[in-house]
């Protein structure tokens, strides 16, 4: 389709004027961070780096940032897992109960995060007898990541279609043997993208979080609730949200970098 | 037509198993029924087309062989062996796929010696045969390419040496020339041709490409409706069509129903007669030269429109009574003996020629 | 049809290596491939139990708290069933205030998500180099990473008396509705782009292309080509977006002046007024609406493509 | 963030309600729960576990200059958990999993947690720093019961009026400034409010001034007319409220830019405001406020090195850090003296008895009306969220 060059240059505008606007907030933010003024008033007073200096130290923040890695890293393992599979049982067969199969698995993303987390905590309280622990944010966690990972994959099994399988098949090649040497390796960047979303999402969640975490189970985000609103850390918060952003842009822009490779090779 | 389809080893085949039996094979999606009721022996060493239109049921028949589709009824039997419930991967049978179905993420190499990998040869062998078999397709020299890189009838020869490395005793060939273009596809006949002579495998080719089917192969199975309207040799099945369908299907045909029948031949049935057998000459002829002889017949028709074919002309002729008719006429080189629009001719074609039709087809 | 085998007229008998010959695939292997049904409870199992365990056990017992009641001496659960919260619900003209003010904001929200989604995917998929849209792309991942609360809160400064926006001399519209429609919209923004943005990537050029070259104008070729293949994305988007707005409770706290939200409802009975029966009876109002969209969209058939 | 039961005038409805819950102590006969304190502290188990408020157990983990725990650690070899809650409801559904040996608990929670047999009685024999707590914070009726200690007491601070000076010709005295409507007007969009249903107390405790016709006696316990009279005061001051406020940052952040001139706060927050413009005051009429006590857990596991901690955080050291890092009034005159900013009792009004004796410590409304008025119901705390989710519409 041609575009006429004006409506490219004002696309372009668009683009880049929304993409200037969703920096702002974070500009904002880098600011506060050296403003010297606990309150983060606008414009800044001055030039700081106590806040900085005040988060290298805090241990609080790096066994958060740990706690929260480590429950995205299982949380987006199980949802790869459970997804895939999933994604596999939907796209590569019909049966009784499909489409109810599939509501279900939206559900949790598409429910209101304060219905599922208080369903989940109601249902791991009152129901499992479960203590929450880390494992609950976890396995709260990995429920409503599922969906990106089954959206990813099933998109991306749609597209395959099964003459890959079957020629894998017709070579003798058995049913696991097909799926580690033909499947899978087409679904790796389908995968990834799902799971960079789901680790993404993991991450930064706060609202089911703060009705499934256990005691001493303290991710980021809680760490963040707890702090932004207390004395003498606000601007500490500031400083942990500019590292994330910095040291975010490496894995974000390596993950695509792979996945536009691997889209290229087809 | 080139081939000659006699058949000499008549006795020693006779007590041979069939490389493929099909015995009342029965498929069905849903209310839709692909297959319905096939039977059929397939020789070893044979090449075997199945001719029919989309949606005949031919692939699905395939697909059932390669054991991609699970039989509703009946049986599939190889080389004497009972395999209906068997997986691919347990049968010796491999298939040249339509699209190709090469992994993409594997060199052309890898694809080729993907067969021997998954049945635990060792690194060395494996590239061996499997450059092996690229120089047999004439390749040899881009193993180390990605499928992408390679063009349509390149990819077609890989998919080619993957599945003869694991030299099957049957081949199946799902419409493997449908996307090349002409000139290559005209090129691939040929060495598939060479190609199964020399390996002696017996292909099963699939394809709604009448003339190919006609080129290449040994016997052909008309499909229709998930049904084999007709099994013979091509100069059978070209020669004496057994219905109006396959008449109509594979090649041109003038087809006269039966009412026509009665009033142009003076019998009942359907009968139909190949373009290429009716002969014209200008003009209406004078009576005296007395009625047709008693072997041929004669009609009055106008032309309605003449094609120039290169090899000939294809004309179209209406006789007085409404009866559409086509002709074929072979260029005589010097004269220009073209019909022009609107002109009166007379057609005559040999009784000989006129193939009577089964009914009910 | 029988026929009688004919012998081709030539053959080769040279035998195949014996190693190439025969089945090589595990038992295993092969029982999965005669059962279907194997192969699908296998696939289907862990999910499905996960999610029914874990999840519509959770759901159902939500429900049925929602029909029980707190015992206002004890604060115990009494559990013994009534309609008393669904009428709270239905009597008290706040609770149905607030579910519009709710729906309202989460349609907003929406719409100006997709709205700005639309022509920024599609530069990104249609328009960008290849080298452009990569960077793109990052651009419009990396402020996911940047904490929620943090880009809330720094919204707040933006917004406030004498902050970024009146700084700027756009002016702001102060703390209120409008703010949490800013906020979330900026929050959810790449939770819409980005599916948009991955359907357009599958709408083949060649498509757009030939739609232009049969004469139809720029226009046409968004309604007719464009927009269907792009349902399944936007859709997508819209559910993150209403979903994710509908859910919050924070935003509201942070920016939105003296106005509540039902997630700030069934915050508050579930945790500080230790009313859970209600709190559940609140979150089916959500529930509602969703499974009601939910079905009307599947109705469509967008969702198997979501 | 706190909802707490106030220091009440009347002692009975307490005993009352206590009786019910000793009657059912004696009923259940749940070995694993005591309820009767114990003659001496034992040996150390080497760990204790902790539920209190953000702030009350730091141990340099988010800023390690702010650490009171390591050396109560070192001290008694106690490894110190600790989990922090967000409401009292919330300790209260945590308390009862029996992971923690002592709680810091509000006034209402404290109440709770006795009347569900999740606290035991203490012996403050065994915690020497008690001697020296105020004594107006002793034996009150939100951490003692039936004559039992069910802990010892931490800090206190009350519920101020915080005002721009620029938007008042003349200093506000009352709280009039956010109920009266004519005051209002002047900052309508401007005004602020904490966000609780607990707020209700400080409509009713204004009322309870300028309306004596209501016959409210204590604000928290209102009967259902004067309930209502209390949201309807709310609903009109809802029309001028730009803001309400739970978060501390929040209010500090409103305060310094202008977006908020008037309302409700606490002296911490009115310390960290940089602009010297807003002030803060306790109105003529008094003010609501809070007290929390530190509680022994009925299951604790750890009750030697819980008797340590409690003795440990009353100590003039701790208590002074901790209450300070908070900001709230410490406990003793001997944390005063600890203080790192000598003038942090003053500006708490640490020990100033006829400043505390203004305040109606927070408290949560029951049935039973807690003025001891028996001739009518009191409305509940979940009657008053009710009343507060349609007073913010």
């Amino acid at each position: 389709m041609t575009l006429s060059p004006l409506s490219r240059k004002v696309l372009a505008g668009l683009t880049f004027g929304v993409l200037a606007l969703i920096y702002l907030p974070l500009l904002v933010v880098v600011a506060n961070s050296v403003n010297p003024s606990q309150s983060m008033t606008w414009p800044p007073r001055g030039v700081t780096f106590e806040w900085w200096e005040r988060a290298a130290h805090s241990s609080g923040v790096r066994e958060a940032l740990v706690t929260s890695l480590q429950v995205a890293a299982i949380a987006t393992l199980l949802a790869l897992v459970l997804g895939t599979l999933l994604a596999l049982a939907l796209q590569r067969y019909s049966f009784f109960g499909k489409s109810s199969v599939n509501l279900l698995v939206i559900l949790p993303i598409a429910l209101p995060g304060v219905v599922t987390g208080i369903a989940l905590n109601n249902g791991f309280k009152g129901i499992l007898g479960v203590d929450l622990s880390i494992w609950t944010i976890v396995i709260a966690h990995a429920t409503f990541c599922i969906v990106t990972v089954f959206n990813n994959v099933q998109a991306r099994l749609r597209r395959l279609g099964t003459s890959l399988e079957e020629a894998s098949s017709d070579l003798g090649a058995g049913v696991f043997t097909t799926f580690r040497l033909v499947t899978l390796p087409q679904l790796r960047s389908a995968l990834l993208a799902g799971g960079m979303l789901a680790f993404a999402l993991s991450f930064d969640e706060i609202i089911v979080t703060t009705f499934t975490a256990g005691n001493g189970a303290n991710t980021l985000p809680i760490w963040i609730l707890n702090n932004m609103f207390r004395p003498n850390q606000a601007p500490v918060v500031n400083v942990v949200a500019v590292v994330l952003i910095v040291f975010s842009i490496l894995p974000v822009w390596l993950a695509q970098r792979l996945s536009s490779d691997v889209e290229a090779a087809h | 037509m080139s081939l000659s389809t006699s058949a000499p080893a008549e006795a020693a085949a006779v007590d041979r198993t069939p490389a493929i039996t099909l015995r009342g094979l029965r498929k069905t999606f849903g209310d839709v029924v692909a297959v319905d009721a096939v039977d059929l022996d397939i020789a070893d060493g044979e090449f075997f087309s199945m001719l029919g239109p989309s949606g005949s049921g031919k692939t699905t028949v395939l697909r059932l062989i390669a054991g991609f589709e699970q039989a509703s009824a009946g049986t599939v039997e190889l080389g004497g062996v009972d395999v209906t419930r068997s997986a691919p991967f347990e049968r010796d049978v491999h298939t040249v796929f339509q699209d190709y179905a090469l992994f993409p993420h594997m060199s052309v190499l890898d694809n080729v010696g993907y067969g021997l990998r998954v049945r635990g040869l060792g690194k060395k062998e494996r590239r061996e045969r499997a450059q092996q078999a690229l120089d047999t397709v004439r390749l040899g020299h881009l193993g180390a390419r990605r499928p992408a890189q390679l063009s349509g009838g390149q990819r077609q020869r890989v998919a080619l040496a993957r599945a003869i490395v694991l030299q099957p005793r049957v081949l199946l060939l799902d419409e493997p020339l449908g996307a090349l273009d002409l000139k290559l596809r005209e090129q691939m006949q040929v060495e598939l041709k060479q190609l199964q002579r020399e390996l002696g495998i017996t292909f099963v080719f699939v394809t709604h490409d009448q003339e190919e089917a006609l080129t290449l192969s040994d016997r052909i199975a008309v499909f229709d409706a998930g049904r084999i309207q007709q099994l013979g040799s091509p100069r059978e099945i070209y020669e004496s069509p057994a219905s109006a369908y396959v008449a109509g299907f594979v090649g041109t045909t003038n087809l006269f129903d039966s009412a026509t029948s009665q009033r142009i031949l003076g019998v009942a049935g359907e009968h139909a007669v190949r373009p290429e057998r009716l002969r014209l000459s200008a003009g209406t002829e004078p009576d005296s030269e007395g009625s047709a002889r008693p072997d041929e017949v004669r009609l009055e028709a106008v032309v309605v429109e003449t094609i120039y074919l290169g090899t000939g002309n294809r004309v179209h002729l209406r006789t007085s009574d409404g009866v559409e008719l086509v002709a074929l006429e072979q260029s005589t080189g010097s004269l220009d003996t073209r019909e022009h629009r609107g002109e009166d001719v007379t057609v005559r074609f040999a009784r000989a020629d006129v193939v009577p039709l089964a009914a009910g087809s | 049809m029988s026929v009688t085998s004919r012998a081709p007229d030539a053959r080769n008998d040279q035998a195949p290596a014996p190693a190439l010959r025969g089945p090589v695939a595990r038992p295993g292997s092969r029982l999965l491939h005669r059962m279907v049904w194997l192969r699908l409870s296998l696939l289907l199992s862990a999910p499905l139990a996960w999610m029914l365990l874990v999840y519509v056990v959770a759901l159902v017992a939500l429900l049925i708290t929602s029909l029980w009641s707190v015992d206002s001496l004890s604060s115990e659960i009494d559990r013994s069933w009534t309609l008393e919260n669904f009428r709270t619900l239905l009597e008290n003209e706040v609770y149905r205030n607030v579910a519009l003010r709710t729906v309202g904001v989460a349609v907003a929200v929406t719409v100006i998500d997709v709205a700005i989604a639309l022509p920024i995917a599609f530069y990104m998929a249609k328009v960008a180099s290849p080298r452009a849209r990569r960077m793109l792309v990052v651009a419009v991942l990396t402020p996911l990473w940047a904490s929620y609360l943090v880009k809330v809160f720094s919204w707040r400064v933006v917004l406030s008396e004498g902050g970024l926006a009146e700084w700027s001399g756009l002016g702001s519209p102060g703390y209120g509705l409008t703010a949490v429609v800013i906020t979330q919209a900026y929050i959810w923004l790449p939770y819409v782009i980005l599916p948009i943005f991955a359907a357009l990537e599958r709408v083949p050029d060649s498509l757009l292309e030939a739609a232009g070259d049969l004469g139809a104008p720029t226009g046409m070729v968004l309604r007719s080509i464009v927009m269907p293949l792009l349902v399944p994305g936007i859709v997508a988007g819209a559910i993150f977006s209403f979903s994710l707005t509908m859910g919050d409770y924070i935003t509201v706290n942070i920016v939105g002046g003296a106005n509540q939200m039902l997630g700030n409802l069934i915050f508050i009975n579930a945790g500080a007024a230790n009313n859970l029966p209600l709190a559940a009876a609140i979150a089916m109002i959500p529930i509602a609406v969703m499974v009601v969209l939910l079905t009307a969209i599947r109705r469509t058939g967008a969702l198997e493509n979501m | 963030m706190k909802n707490t039961l106030r220091r009440g005038r009347v002692a009975t409805a307490c005993l009352t309600l206590l009786s019910v819950s000793v009657l059912s102590a004696c009923g259940s006969g749940d070995d694993d729960k005591k309820t009767e304190a114990v003659e001496k502290v034992g040996k150390a188990e080497g760990q204790v576990s902790i539920l209190a408020w953000p702030g009350y157990v730091e141990d340099g983990s988010n800023d390690p200059a702010v650490d009171w725990v390591s050396a109560f650690e070192k001290d008694t070899g106690c490894e110190v958990t600790s989990k922090v809650y967000g409401t009292s409801d919330e300790a209260l559904n945590l308390a009862k999993s029996g992971e923690y040996d002592v709680i810091a608990a509000s006034g209402d929670l404290s109440l709770r947690l006795i009347a569900s047999d999740e606290a035991q009685a203490i012996n403050t024999d065994l915690v020497p720093n008690y001697e020296n707590v105020y004594d107006f914070l002793k034996d009150t009726e939100w951490n003692s019961a039936d004559g039992k200690n069910y802990g010892v007491p931490h800090g206190y601070g009350a519920n101020l009026l915080m005002f721009n000076k620029k938007n008042f010709a003349e200093a506000p005295t009352s709280w009039g400034a956010v109920f009266d409507k004519e005051q209002l007007a002047a900052n309508k969009g401007k005004v602020t409010a904490y966000d609780s249903p607990i707020y209700i107390a400080d409509a009713a405790l204004y009322l309870m001034k300028t309306q004596p016709d209501l016959g409210i006696e204590n604000p928290y316990a209102l009967d259902e007319d004067q309930l209502d009279a209390a949201v309807a005061l709310l609903k009109e001051q809802r029309q001028y409220v730009g803001e309400y406020w739970s978060d501390y940052l929040k209010e500090v952040q409103a305060f310094e830019t202008g977006d908020s001139v008037v309302g409700t706060t606490w002296q911490v927050i009115k310390n960290s405001i940089e602009n010297p413009d807003v002030d803060v005051t306790l109105p003529t009429e008094g003010a609501t406020a809070w007290n929390d006590t530190w509680m022994l857990s009925s299951q604790a596991k750890n009750p030697n090195c819980a008797y340590k901690w409690m003795d440990y955080i009353l100590s003039p050291e701790a208590n002074a850090q901790a209450t300070e890092y908070f900001g709230e009034a410490p406990n003793s005159p001997e944390a005063c003296a600890q203080t790192t900013d000598p003038k942090h009792c003053e500006t708490f009004h640490a020990g100033d008895e006829e400043y505390a004796k203004q305040l109606w410590f927070w408290r949560t409304p029951i049935e039973k009306c807690l003025d001891g008025r028996t001739d009518v119901q009191c409305t509940n705390y979940a009657q008053w969220t009710e009343a507060w989710t349609e007073i913010k519409g």
